[in-house]
């Protein structure tokens, strides 16, 4: 008999978890102008749960434990690395933040901690119940964090919005869950699958049951009409909370729906194709038309992340039409996250720099960066250019693996979808030149007199040299990226 | 049979109405005390349903707990005792119509999988089952839960603590 | 030579970059390199004349259908007569020499010299009067400030007019046809300065431009017709043999006979040719009178199996190339009369002319044509040059503020009667011979409303040239200087052109037929195109008529002068004068019923037309094509095409920002969107996938 | 092959790159030292072009050379594979001297606000992003090359611009990625339907057996790509703002070299993979040409603004060049790849001439300019010179793109409506002669007659040192390939001809499937009759 | 009974809950509201879990009330971390963040 618990598997989630008790306790002891530490103990554990991850991708054998129900597999390790990942990047980008905010720090550090083992875990996540608990402990922090700016208006409401239209939509997502349950009497998405590949699963309980799981994790990965959250939130929250929720949060939740998808409701794609072409198209379009009215960069960076999650949420749509189109759909998400997160942390990151000099997130107020501080204006452009898909900057190989999956599938729909796709990348662009063109060809806005370089601290500037290392080199070499999203496509 | 089905009649017309009064009521504190009889017939209905463990854990958590979180919560935004005005926004309409709407789906949906199908609780799920599963095969959503409820306590100190 | 005659043109390209590149550094401004160049190549030239004259004819040629069944037979002394007897004709053979310029897959496009009596021809007249005009420019533009660019352009033309009577392809054709227009463009916008000189520059450069799309059309049409070579040799005789479809070569003759309209300022595209008296006088002569525009004429001569057979000439009757040719003699005499500028009178003489060279070769007359281009350029260019040193002695062209001048400027008035002469069409000067011919060819053609055509303008020719004539070296002298001769470097070249003016006729006067032996061709033979003998009754017809014109105008300019008489003053008009005196109670209707309304009611209404109407089309496309312009840009372009581009990005922008509303702020909003959309979603889902 | 040969063209591209990366290295105030690493660069580019070009195999150069073919994307199955033939060859070196040329000329003159370093760094980008689309042989390395010219373009028509520069820029953008997003997805399909490759040469070789519906809606997509870059007639509003606005070198290498990715897309790409797509589309495409050229002509005549208007010419002969690839010929395409080049070659002058122009007068506007012969005489000529050289004057460049064009049109592709072309064939030459009109009518507004007023007491400078060098190569280009169009013809010829060997015969093949009988016939019926 | 006697139950509460979410103006009663949609949800995971015969339901059902503890805590601490700012719970004022 194989034992219960495979540890090596499982200590991803046991360092985080060590680490995470450790960061509070360590709290405590640490004096209150020295809590960096507890932020750089945070940073550890974070790349000290990413060796394990590593170790298990060398040694690349598939790993199952309760019967299936939590999988260490390419697909799981992948995404495991890329929340440590985009984890440790919010951390680098909160640390100045939080201490030049005053802001509670060995908190913040726990709390994202637990986010992030609540990510860990949904990526080996093969069971509703998992995924249900995995998601609320990925969410719940984030609600509070999305508030931590205590004293600020905007901060509170950010999280009051996340907060209740979260609980809902979990609210809504448990009852579809409990449907499935109902019909198929198992928690298992494997079961699951099968019992749905069979005769009851064409059952209308179970189509309103599939699209209830569906709208709660449309509702994180904030797909029109279940985005309104987003932009509110985003705005609200501290700035390195929103680039963790705009990029790990999202993933996760896209992650969950390719379990929920591919493994368990890969029988009722008449279901949820339409239901992913929708909203694809119109988180794309309502996404990126509402961006192009934006003046505040962050809201603007809010609204342009629903339409990148409708980018994403494109393969879903035509992963049901052939066998062939599954692989690739998935290859597609998985690469169009990754990508996704580098850039947008990237340009998350960018704002936090800028925002150092100008205090403010309106656009106006960039006007003339390119003048005093060419490098910034220049990264930024590259972020900003990125998420447009502009080569050779990455994000054009993630909207060129969409366009596969969309023409592999090669259907009538699907190609709809990719025109429409196509179009929106297009309208995308405009907001986003926008930005390139404050920082370029306006001058600076009256009364500010600063006109020297702005400093930007060490760990900050990790932030965005990994980000922009991975962007740049994604775009250049795209094929690292591309195996990777290859081999851990979930379901062949 | 007929007992079971006499009690959940009861039962449901309480819990219906009651669940009504919360939404509807326009004292504060009586939105709690009907919330208690929602729960607690919640309670009822797992014990019809052989599921005991489940219908201690309800009053316990629930009524015992969170209702009593409400209660201070309710007190500490210095919400009317009393009956007040203007519980309610201006969307009510809207609201009562979807919910009308998204109950006539679920209903459909419900009535036409199940029809009349019997359900019929022979084996009582005793406490020992319950942990036997968790223990076995829900063995990390259940420490997954334990760190989400650090992280609740953790978090919603912080955040609502005066600073 | 012969085979050598790429190095023609190439002299004066050669002088071309040099007085480009150095002539501002050069003495004269490099004026003096471009006549070097130019002397050389009509030494060269007269070389190859006489090689070409020397040359035996071995070329056997089948001919088309016999011309001695009729007994109008060529002269007797022709050698290409000799084998005319039997089946086949000799003819000199062309001597070619080609090199592959590019190549398509299999096909090589290639360039090189065709040399053959037509091209001797007219290099000996190209180079003959470039260097006349170069000689007299030397003096004439001295003081020019742009001497060096009036150089350059003139070498640079005059290297493109030989590339394109030597060329052996319609491609290499084509490209000197066009280096001509740019010269002609610069050349008559020398004086940019003024905005009329600008102005008609651009407006001759347009007009033939217009006509240029038949010809690119047509050569073209003719490239594939013909198994898609640029070939004019084999061109043609595609044509001849049948290998092209009748329907084609029409096609192709019409287009290509655009190209002509244009070039060779045929009605109606003849509007730019008196505009471009703007130029320098040398200009108008060489390239205004001599040369460029008989291009066209060239043209036809030169691809003249296409036309033989696209306008089916040997049909007789009409085509599109006579009657165009005989309008163009007409309307452009009549216009000539009411000129005041002397230029502006040889303008439309020219275009007169010309007239007469198309109505020729579509009659038919092929040689004849030919031989009145060669003696046209002598005598034209002559006139221009006469006027140019009239204009030189009192600074202007405006022949009210002449008069009288004969006294003051004997060589250019001797040598400008001359001319006057052999373009009035007396004998035995050059206009009487070809003109001759001209008639004798439409008349015997089967052309019989062209001759006609060029019996009226015979006439009219005649008038316009008297009254021109006794304008400009009549009466007192009317305008303000102090007129004097010109120097040498102006009235040797006059000299000279008058001389060949004189002379040049007896080339191919009856007996004689030099001319038409030279350029005796194989297109020529195997078309059949026959050539008529000398006609007593036509050339009687013709020189009475044109002393009538002589006469007539006389008779009205004496009228005019009042009543001290011509006779004391001029032989000329005292006998043409009593001519017509002695038949007065005939001619006083005549002179005023005929003379009088042609010069008065007819020629003014026909210039109004012109100006007006012709011109103003011309113009008036000019205007129609910038109002086309202004429409395509500001209502199509700016309006609607980039206003449906603007349009769209206004509509994403409006949709933005109709659907920021939907986004209010209060979260029970955005709950109730995302339990109705999900309530919605539902339904539609069951409905969708039950 | 030796070491060499296999990185010449990698080289070619990526030394620009390389000397970009250089510059940013170099402070900001050390501005002589970026101009030196910039002209180095470019230089070293050049040189490295002289190389190929003695590399080259003339005799077959219908066939791929200095080939290179190393993997790149294994996942999608996409190569480094760049190679060059015929067609690639004159545009390398054209973009490749376009650019030292554009070093040479702004080397005093920066546009405001100066800044020489980003300048010129974007200017090399430019020219790796151009290079490397003229020898990629794998799509998708083409459309990233094909894209990464965007970036530099925007940030140096928005910087450097002129006073509407912000909404050129943009414009000029979103365009061009319309149309570069629809045809990625054309890419896409072409994979699929090719047996997974992107590589152009395979695809060549399996593309035919694609159906002919499919083959039609996937040039769309290419089509829109491609056409939108070229500009094709209705897509060309973003050419005469973005030209307009851009500084001069940007609006030199725009027209010089940017615009030809379109057509070359066409001709490398759109035709060779998909023939019977390529039938289908061919009236359409050559009807929009001529509109083209006609509406372009007109436009021009409009233009009060000198830049405008060249950028308005622009569309007309982006027109001829698009009629002779849409009559599938090896003459047209010939006809295509020479007006590319001297089109190139004569606008890229023109934008260098007007660019010069509005540093002097400080304006470009037509009618407060006059007498430029009087105040610089040797810019006046050279002006007039490639006006001239523009309306296709024989003798010179120009010509050899405009009239085997519309020799071309004469005689299309077999299959293709022979009568509808005949009529584009006198459509077009309408165009020339509207060419002949705008722009002498420009010229004689501009350099004839006397001085404005206002200008009378400036002292003009007449062409200076940097101009003559940037120049000179130009002029004399414009010159030799008029003169000796086998320079450029003989090049090109190999590879046309095997393109149009994969084109010939595909609309009589697609005709014949949907039942027409091939109309191939050189009978007019309406001059038959005519002649009777 | 009948399976489908608890599962319109369910459904009743839950819809109910979502009427008071929307219609409620106080953040405490609009977390109440969540509660009965929450406790619809363990009637159905419940009822189904005897329908099936397996425990997993009531495990289930036991992790949503742990989950729905800890969310009413995190809940109510937001209410009184907005009421502390504003002094006020009243959900439809809270839009300073819109468009």
């Amino acid at each position: 008999m194989t034992p219960l618990l495979d540890y090596h598997a499982l200590a991803p989630e046991l360092i985080l978890t060590v680490g995470l008790c450790l960061v509070l306790v360590v709290d405590l002891f640490v004096a209150e102008d020295r809590k960096v530490l507890v932020t750089n103990l945070a940073g550890l554990t974070v790349l000290a749960s990413l060796v394990p991850v590593l170790t298990l991708a060398v040694d690349g054998a598939d790993r199952a434990m309760f019967g299936g129900a939590y999988a260490v597999d390419n697909f799981a390790l992948l995404l495991k690395g890329l929340f440590l990942v985009t984890g440790y990047v919010t951390l680098l980008m909160s640390v100045n933040y939080l201490d030049e905010g005053d802001y509670y720090e060995g908190e913040f550090s726990f709390l994202l901690l637990s986010s992030l083992l609540g990510m860990t875990v949904m990526a080996s996540a093969r069971d509703i119940l998992s995924i249900f608990v995995a998601l609320e402990l990925l969410s719940i922090p984030a609600y509070l964090l999305a508030g931590w700016r205590k004293r600020d208006l905007r901060s509170n409401e950010a999280s009051l919005k996340y907060y209740l239209l979260g609980v809902l939509a979990s609210g809504v997502m448990l009852y579809g869950m409990s449907l499935i349950f109902g019909v198929v009497g198992s928690t298992n998405l494997y079961e699951i699958g099968e019992v749905l590949n069979s005769s009851f699963g064409r059952l209308p309980l179970v189509t309103v049951g599939i699209f209830l799981v569906i709208v709660g994790f449309a509702f994180k990965v904030s797909a029109v009409p279940f985005h309104s959250w987003a932009p509110d939130t985003y705005q609200g929250a501290p700035t390195p909370v929103t680039a963790f929720l705009s990029v790990a949060s999202k993933a996760a939740g896209f992650v969950a729906l390719m379990q929920l998808v591919f493994i368990g409701f890969l029988g009722r794609d008449d279901v949820w194709g339409p239901l992913f072409w929708a909203l694809a198209a119109l988180t794309m379009t309502v996404g990126n038309l509402i961006a192009l009215r934006q003046t505040n960069i962050v809201r603007m960076l809010a609204y342009s992340s629903i339409a990148q999650a409708g980018y994403i949420l494109v393969p879903f749509a035509v992963a049901g039409d052939s066998r062939e189109a599954l692989a690739t759909a998935q290859s597609a998400s998985i690469t169009y996250l990754a990508i996704y997160a580098a850039m947008n942390l990237g340009a998350f990151a960018m704002v936090i720099a800028i925002a150092r000099r100008t205090g403010s997130g309106e656009l106006s107020s960039y006007g003339g960066l390119f003048k005093y501080s060419p490098a910034l204006a220049v990264i930024m452009s590259a972020f900003m250019f990125s998420l447009a898909g502009i080569p050779p900057l990455g994000g054009w190989f993630a909207k060129f693996m969409i366009f596969r999956a969309v023409i592999e599938a090669g259907t009538a729909s699907a190609v709809v979808l990719g025109v429409i796709a196509a179009v929106n990348s297009v309208i995308a662009l405009f907001y986003y030149a926008n930005v390139a063109r404050e920082m370029w060809f306006s001058p600076s806005p009256e009364g500010v007199d600063d006109r020297s370089r702005v400093r930007v601290p060490a760990a900050l500037s990790a932030a965005v040299v990994i980000t922009l290392v991975l962007t740049l080199g994604v775009g250049v070499y795209p094929n690292a990226i591309a195996r990777l999203g290859d081999m851990a496509v979930l379901v062949r | 049979m007929i007992a079971q089905n006499l009690i959940f009649g009861i039962l449901s017309v309480v819990m219906g109405l009651a669940a009504l009064r919360v939404v509807t009521t326009q004292n504060v504190v009586h939105a709690a005390l009907y919330l208690v009889v929602v729960l607690g017939g919640v309670a009822g209905i797992f014990i019809l349903l052989a599921a005991e463990f489940a219908a201690i854990t309800q009053v316990l958590v629930y009524i015992g707990a969170i209702v009593v979180l409400f209660l201070f919560g309710l007190m500490l935004t210095k919400a009317p005792i009393g009956k007040a005005a203007n519980l309610d926004n201006d969307q009510k309409f809207v609201a009562a119509l979807v919910s009308v709407m998204l109950f006539g789906v679920l209903a459909w949906a419900q009535i036409d999988a199940f029809q009349r199908v019997e359900v019929q609780p022979d084996r009582v799920g005793t406490s020992a089952m319950v942990g036997n599963s968790i223990f076995t095969q829900y063995l990390v959503p259940f420490e997954v839960i334990s760190v989400l409820l650090l992280a609740a306590l953790v978090g919603a100190v912080v955040i609502a603590r005066k600073d | 030579m012969l085979e050598n005659a790429w190095v023609i043109p190439a002299l004066p390209v050669l002088s071309f970059f040099i007085i480009l590149f150095f002539g501002k550094r050069l003495p004269k401004g490099g004026a003096w390199v471009g006549v070097a160049a130019v002397a050389l190549a009509f030494g060269l030239s007269v070389v190859a004349v006489g090689q070409w004259i020397s040359r035996p004819a071995t070329l056997e040629v089948a001919t088309h259908h016999g011309s001695e069944g009729e007994g109008q037979t060529v002269e007797g002394d022709d050698p290409a007569h000799g084998a005319a007897e039997g089946e086949h004709d000799a003819v000199r053979e062309p001597v070619r020499r080609e090199v592959t310029w590019f190549s398509n897959g299999p096909i090589d496009i290639k360039v090189g010299t065709h040399i053959d009596g037509l091209a001797v021809a007219m290099l000996f007249v190209v180079t003959t009067i470039a260097f006349a005009v170069h000689v007299f420019s030397t003096n004439y533009m001295a003081d020019d400030v742009r001497i060096t660019h009036y150089f350059a352009a003139l070498s640079l033309f005059t290297a493109g007019m030989l590339v394109m009577v030597t060329a052996s392809t319609t491609l290499l054709l084509l490209f000197g046809w066009e280096a001509m227009g740019l010269c002609s463009f610069m050349l008559i916008g020398h004086w940019w300065e003024k905005h009329e000189n600008s102005s008609a520059a651009l407006k001759a450069f347009f007009t033939t431009r217009t006509g240029d799309i038949g010809l690119l059309v047509g050569i073209s049409i003719l490239f594939f017709a013909a198994g898609q070579t640029f070939d004019i040799a084999t061109l043609n005789e595609a044509a001849l043999t049948g290998a092209i479809s009748k329907g084609v070569l029409t096609v192709g003759a019409i287009a290509l006979f655009c190209g002509v309209i244009g070039k060779s300022a045929q009605f109606p595209l003849h509007t730019w040719l008196p505009d471009a008296m703007a130029g320098p006088t040398p200009v108008s002569a060489l390239i205004h009178a001599a040369t460029m525009v008989v291009a066209g004429v060239y043209l036809v001569a030169r691809v003249y199996g296409v036309f033989w057979e696209g306008f089916n000439i040997a049909a007789g009757g009409v085509n599109l190339g006579a009657v165009i040719g005989g309008v163009t003699v007409l309307i452009a005499a009549l216009l000539a009369f009411v000129q005041t500028d002397i230029k502006r009178v040889l303008a439309y003489s020219t275009v007169s002319q010309l007239g007469y060279m198309v109505m020729a070769l579509c009659v038919g007359a092929w040689t004849a044509g030919v031989f009145h281009l060669f003696t046209h350029a002598m005598f034209k260019g002559l006139l221009f040059l006469g006027s140019g040193s009239v204009s030189h002695a009192v600074h202007t062209f405006d022949m009210r503020e002449m008069g009288g001048l004969r006294k003051f400027m004997p060589t250019t008035y001797k040598t400008f009667l001359v001319g006057s002469i052999a373009l009035a069409g007396l004998p035995p000067l050059a206009g009487f011979w070809s003109k001759d011919e001209i008639l004798t060819g439409a008349s015997a053609g089967g052309f019989p409303i062209m001759f006609w055509m060029g019996v009226v303008g015979a006439g009219m020719t005649a008038a316009y040239m008297t009254r021109c004539v006794w304008l400009t070296f009549f009466g007192e002298y009317r305008g303000h200087g102090h007129p004097h001769e010109s120097p040498a470097a102006i009235t040797v070249p006059l000299i000279a052109l008058a001389f060949l003016a004189a002379v040049a006729g007896f080339l191919n006067a009856p007996g004689v037929g030099l001319f038409g032996d030279w350029t005796n061709n194989a297109v020529t033979l195997a078309a059949g195109v026959e050539h008529h003998a000398f006609s007593p009754f036509i050339a009687v017809t013709s020189t009475l008529v044109a002393i009538a014109g002589i006469g007539l105008a006389a008779l009205w300019y004496v009228r005019n002068a009042g009543p001290h008489g011509i006779t004391e003053r001029n032989a000329a008009a005292r006998a043409g004068y009593t001519f017509l005196l002695n038949r007065y109670y005939l001619d006083h209707l005549y002179t005023d019923g005929i003379v009088g309304s042609i010069k008065g009611p007819i020629a003014r209404a026909a210039y109004w037309i012109n100006q007006n109407v012709i011109d103003g089309i011309v113009n008036g496309v000019g205007i129609a094509a910038r109002k086309a312009g202004n429409f395509t840009y500001d209502i199509l372009d700016q309006g609607m095409v980039d206003g449906a581009i603007n349009g769209s990005a206004a509509a994403a922008g409006a949709g933005g920002g109709f659907l920021r509303t939907t986004q209010t702020g209060r979260v029970q909003q955005y709950a109730a969107v995302l339990f109705a959309a999900t309530a919605i979603f539902a339904v539609v889902l069951i409905v969708v996938t039950i | 092959m030796n070491g060499f040969e296999s990185w010449a063209l990698t080289l070619a591209v990526f030394l620009p790159l390389l000397g970009a990366a250089l510059i940013l290295l170099i402070p900001k105030e050390s501005e002589t030292a970026v101009k030196t690493v910039a002209f180095l660069t470019a230089g070293i580019t050049s040189l490295v072009g002289l190389w190929i070009l003695t590399a080259f195999d003339f005799k077959s150069s219908g066939r791929l050379q200095l080939d290179v073919n190393v993997p790149w994307i294994d996942v999608i199955n996409s190569r480094y594979h760049i190679a060059l033939d015929g067609i690639s060859l004159p545009l390398l070196l054209l973009s490749m001297v376009i650019t030292l040329l554009c070093v040479i000329y702004s080397w005093d003159h920066f546009p405001e606000p100066h800044n020489p370093k980003a300048f010129l760094a974007l200017l090399l980008v430019l020219a790796t992003g151009m290079n490397g689309t003229f020898v990629a042989q794998d799509l998708i390395l083409f459309f990233v090359f094909f894209e990464l010219v965007l970036l530099p373009m925007y940030f140096m028509i928005g910087v450097w611009g002129g006073p509407n520069r912000q909404y050129a820029a943009i414009k000029f953008f979103l365009f061009t990625l319309f149309g570069s997003a629809l045809m990625i997805l054309g890419f896409l399909a072409l994979y699929f339907l090719g047996d997974n490759t992107f590589d152009i040469p395979e695809l060549i070789a399996n593309g035919s057996t694609i159906a002919r519906g499919t083959q039609i809606l996937i040039f769309g997509g290419l089509f829109m790509g491609f056409a939108i870059k070229v500009p094709m007639f209705p897509f060309h509003t973003w050419l005469p703002d973005a030209h307009t606005e851009a500084p001069t070198v940007g609006s030199v290498v725009l027209a010089a070299v940017m615009l030809k990715l379109g057509t070359y897309g066409f001709v490398r790409i759109a035709l060779p993979i998909l023939p019977e797509g390529a039938a289908a589309w061919a009236p359409w495409i050559g009807g929009l040409a001529v509109i083209g050229i006609i509406y372009g002509a007109l436009g021009c005549l409009a233009q009060r603004d000198l830049k405008r208007l060249i950028a308005f010419s622009s569309v007309a002969h982006m027109g001829f060049v698009m009629l002779g690839i849409a009559t599938l010929t090896d003459y047209g395409i010939n006809a295509a790849v020479f007006g590319m080049v001297s089109h190139g070659l004569i606008t890229g002058m023109l934008f260098f001439l007007a660019g010069s122009i509005q540093e002097r007068f400080g304006t470009r506007e037509i009618a407060r300019l006059g007498g430029l012969l009087v105040q610089a005489p040797r810019l006046g000529w050279i002006l007039g010179f490639c006006a001239m050289a523009s309306l296709g004057l024989p003798g010179l460049a120009g010509f050899w793109g405009e009239f085997p064009a519309i020799l071309s049109a004469y005689n299309p592709a077999g299959g293709l409506p022979v009568g509808l072309f005949r009529g584009f064939m006198v459509v077009a030459s309408i165009g020339t002669v509207l060419a002949a009109g705008y722009l002498l009518w420009m010229y004689q507004r501009t350099a004839f007659g006397t001085p404005k007023e206002e200008f009378e007491a400036k002292h003009i400078h007449d062409v200076h040192g940097p101009e003559w060098v940037a120049w000179a190569p130009l002029l004399v280009g414009i010159v030799a390939f008029g003169v000796f169009p086998g320079l450029l013809f003989n090049i090109t010829d190999g590879a046309v001809q095997g393109i149009a060997k994969s084109l010939d015969g595909s609309a009589e093949t697609a005709d014949a499937r949907s039942g027409a009988t091939p109309v191939r016939e050189e009978k007019l019926p309406l001059a038959e009759e005519a002649a009777h | 009974m009948i399976l489908n006697q608890f599962l319109m139950l369910a459904a009743v509460l839950f819809c109910i809950g979502v009427y008071g979410v929307l219609a409620r103006r106080n953040g405490v009663l609009v977390l109440m509201s969540i509660e009965l949609i929450l406790n619809a949800v363990n009637i159905n995971l419940i009822a189904f879990g005897a329908f099936h015969d397996t425990i997993a339901g009531q495990v289930f059902a036991l992790f949503v009330i742990a989950v729905a503890a800890a969310e009413v805590g995190v809940g109510l601490a937001i209410v009184l971390l907005i009421y502390r700012n504003r002094r006020s719970v009243d959900l439809t004022e809270i839009n300073m963040m819109k468009g």
